[in-house]
């Protein structure tokens, strides 16, 4: 499996070809659309991240110190922020979960756009992903 | 209409920006109002000519400075038609005025038992510190609801109302539905019932009347940042008999008469209520906005605003699937929306990329939310420089929007 | 001394005013500083261009309004090296982050028959929060004298210090005195107690040491205006685990999670703490501020001070019949004095027609000056652009007020 | 005796000789330590009117109808300015007193100096002043 390093730099070039910001984001819903998939089962209070507009579900679970993750949201952006979040943390080590510096969001511009609002969640989400992991290093959760 | 819209436009510094390549569309006045260019002058002049500390000084530059500061306020005690300049205190917002009337007001009239009533169309900050202190002092909290149009219950305010009320809290205007209030009727009957009234303002000071006498307002509370004021000053007007009887609500500089470590005796209103430096700029700058607002006719900017209201209404009702929420009898500069299927936080981030700024969500108010079984609504809210162009501006790219969705 | 003083007074528009038809000297920093033209541009370029409300916006303005005023969070973290940006609370100012914690740790951590430790030096802002707190709550209210020197009574305070003790807030620096507390002691004894403290950092954090974690503060407030900023902004900083515990303080919107007509719950730190719209342009501006004395080198701005202090000092005591009010063994920026037989207000009246700027009066520490058995004194305060020319001005200019008072 | 807009051109044309604010002050203080003095037994906690940063003891009576006033102060500036206002008030109709306009502190641009101010007590004196007149009108006080 691709390094969470490698995976932001195929998330940069991808955007990069799109120089528009009203084509970023229809390629940013597409992606939400295509791989964000939630059991309903897993739509639990529990599994609820708070962003002030928009609502997210998102499942964890810790396979001998991997973290694998399941997303959704009532927004088609706020999809496809998870959906960029699945593609570069699920199934990576929880280690480097820890680690992890997510750079794409800054390279991809969509930090002007939308990191430093608490209206979709996106922090609650690394936030909430991280701290998963903690618990998971080693296989511990 | 004598108005003259491109005039006041070109006063607007911000409102020839481009935001991501094209023109700003700004449609977010009910978070935050634009300044016209007198406004930034007065602040820019203040701090490069007479900045000092005030009251206290006696110094040429602590004169300037408390003459600038105590004009402003004799400027706003006309504004809002208050009896006196004493009667106009200096708050960080709207929010705080209300915190310190909820707190004072609260420790000196308010016992386990009594009533304080508000509204379900109350924004957070008129609802929460209500909450907080009827918990503190042991109060009964009463809310009043809306009827499906955006009207308030006045039946069920009327039964809501007895002798243990002390105070009612509403809003002027609803900044979710736009909705005018009946103020005066509003007012009357709580002091019938021998209750205070505070009026929450923020929405209505700069789009409707604003006379505190003519409504018989005990309290009412405003933000500048919301009538093209600098932001971090609001306004508290409290009659002079409350403002007496009520306690302070923070200890400090400027707050006292006399300290000791056996006792210390307050001033006057309204110094009683300022304490610590004030934002000295605040009061000036917002002096600035009314007397921008003063050179012009506030009636023909009511009926400018109505008509770019009435006209947004009708351009985005064009719209497939799009639901108004908001429509009450009499409503002012709030057009809140949704559209089938689409996430309002999506359609607002969406207009964005063309220039139009919306706000989305609950707006601080999540039990209007809550009784319309919603998450949120995208709003546009209006100003006294929007235009018809602006309300075209944001149907056209609402119409981009869907298409790109798929719509 | 690498600073250069002549470079900086240049930067800082308002120096270079006349006043009477005189030069401009400005001693009155204590009261308020004067603002370097970084920070007076910041605001204009905020009002200008990219005004708008924060943190639930979702459009473009919203974004850079978000992220300057987060940005700004961040510079202030890093001046006063704490370990959390959340940790960073904006206020009104001192005054109001005091209030803060006065109420919020007030209601949760002080009961009847506690304790609550101040000093007799405290500012009137760091003194009639705590009495009115102690009051409602039912608290003892404790007051740690000064000596003849004006340095704190550290035995009296080890006295009063007991397990009844639950938070002692003391001025880092005296605003009157010029006394430099030993903070690392004072909150190390308090600490010992089992006791939180709050420092009162409104005259220290623009002139001497400001790292909340070395000095392991638990609050720590101060002003914008008086470090070079704009007017209405203050931080409060607290230890994280003390935001946690203590309730709100003001209610609205911004600070909550869910509001339900049934139930409140509220946000993390700091927003939980920062009820209603914030003054957003404040945070911007003291950002730049700080920006511009992180561009200096601050040994070279204390020992430029402490060098004008000095100087000051003793060209003061070169005049007859003048007493100077503290002599602390650490001392910084702050020269009081009176002459005998000459009110203070005329003397400070007087020098105003040459041009010279103080401050006279109580300077709101009446409890100091009832210690001092005095009405007031005449104030000359020092910040980073002051020089010795402004003292050879300052005593030339008392020179001729005598004269002219016929002494 | 004159009327009070006449005391206060008078004063007006006096204070005209001098443009240079050195020579207003110096005259100012001049006018008070030659025009008030009160008894000490009029040196009451009662007849404290508070400034801020200075003392001043106003003594007021009452002879029919008409206002009579005292006063002192430990400030020399503060004295003239109660001097100022005695040359003004005292010896007037209590009704003259009330309706009282008082340009002369603009006129001769003290108001710029001095009445914006809380520090002297000048506002102060001038309310008091014209309560107490309200209290005397047609004698009754
Ligand atoms: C030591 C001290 N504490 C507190 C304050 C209050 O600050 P502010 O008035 O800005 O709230 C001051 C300012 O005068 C001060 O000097
Ligand atoms: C109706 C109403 N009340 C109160 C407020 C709070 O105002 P501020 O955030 O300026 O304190 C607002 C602003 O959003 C409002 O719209």
């Amino acid at each position: 499996m691709a390094s969470i390093q490698e995976i932001q730099g195929q998330i940069v070039d991808d955007f990069s070809f799109l120089p528009a910001w009203d084509e970023r984001y229809a390629y940013l819903i597409e992606l939400g659309q295509k791989n964000t998939l939630l059991p309903e089962e897993y739509r639990t209070e529990d599994n609820i991240v708070r962003g002030c507009q928009s609502l997210v579900w998102l499942h964890k679970e810790c396979r001998q110190g991997e973290v694998f993750l399941q997303a959704d949201s009532d927004s088609l952006i706020v999809k496809g922020l998870a959906a960029l979040l699945l593609q570069v943390f699920s199934g990576q080590p929880a280690e480097a979960v820890i680690k992890a510096d997510l750079t794409f969001f800054k390279e991809i511009g969509l930090d002007k756009h939308l990191s430093s609002q608490r209206a979709n969640g996106l922090l609650a989400m690394v936030e909430e992903i991280k701290a998963f992991a903690a618990q998971c290093v080693g296989g511990a959760a | 209409m004598a108005i003259d819209i491109d005039k006041i436009r070109a006063d607007f510094p911000i409102l020839s920006t481009l935001v991501n390549g094209k023109p700003l569309v700004y449609l977010d006045n009910a978070a935050t109002t634009q300044k016209p260019r007198p406004v930034i002058e007065a602040i820019t002049d203040y701090y490069s000519s007479y900045n000092s500390n005030i009251h206290r000084g006696t110094h040429h530059l602590s004169n300037l400075a408390t003459e600038a500061h105590e004009a402003a306020r004799k400027t706003i005690q006309r504004y809002i038609n208050a009896e006196h300049a004493h009667e106009v205190i200096f708050t960080r917002g709207t929010t705080e005025a209300i915190n310190l009337v909820a707190f004072s007001f609260g420790e000196a009239f308010v016992n386990p038992g009594d009533d304080v009533i508000v509204t379900t169309m109350d924004h957070h900050s008129n609802f929460v510190p209500w909450q907080m202190m009827c918990e503190r002092r042991g109060a009964n909290f009463r809310v009043v609801p809306f009827d499906e149009n955006g009207d308030l219950r006045l039946d069920v305010y009327q039964n809501l109302l007895g002798e243990k009320t002390r105070i009612v809290a509403f809003n002027h205007v609803s900044n979710s539905l736009g909705t005018i209030n009946p103020a005066k009727k509003v007012i009357q009957m709580a002091h019938d019932a021998g209750a205070a009234v505070l009026v929450d303002a923020a929405q209505s000071v700069q789009h409707i009347e604003h006379d505190v006498r003519a409504l018989d307002a005990d309290f009412y509370a405003f933000s500048g940042h919301k009538i093209y004021g600098p932001t971090g000053i609001g306004v508290l007007y409290g009659k002079e008999a409350w403002l007496d009887a009520i306690p302070p609500y923070q200890g400090g500089g400027e707050m006292i008469d006399q300290v000791s470590i056996e006792r210390t005796t307050y001033n006057k209103p309204p110094f009683k209520f300022e304490a610590g430096t004030p934002n000295i700029v605040g009061p000036i700058g917002l002096a600035a906005a009314i007397d921008y607002l003063n050179g012009l006719d506030f009636a023909d900017i009511m009926a400018s605003e109505d008509s770019v209201l009435k006209y947004g209404r009708s351009r985005l009702l064009e719209i497939d699937g799009l639901t108004i929420y908001g429509n009450a009898q009499h409503r002012t500069s709030i057009l809140a929306f949704n559209i089938d299927g689409v996430h309002h936080y999506d359609l607002g981030t969406l207009l964005d990329t063309h220039g139009v700024a919306v706000r989305t969500g609950h707006h601080c108010t999540q039990p209007i939310m809550t009784a319309l079984q919603i998450d949120g609504t995208v709003r546009a809210s209006l100003a006294l420089y929007n235009t018809r162009d602006d309300i075209d501006a944001l149907v056209a790219a609402i119409r981009k929007v869907l298409k790109m969705l798929g719509r």
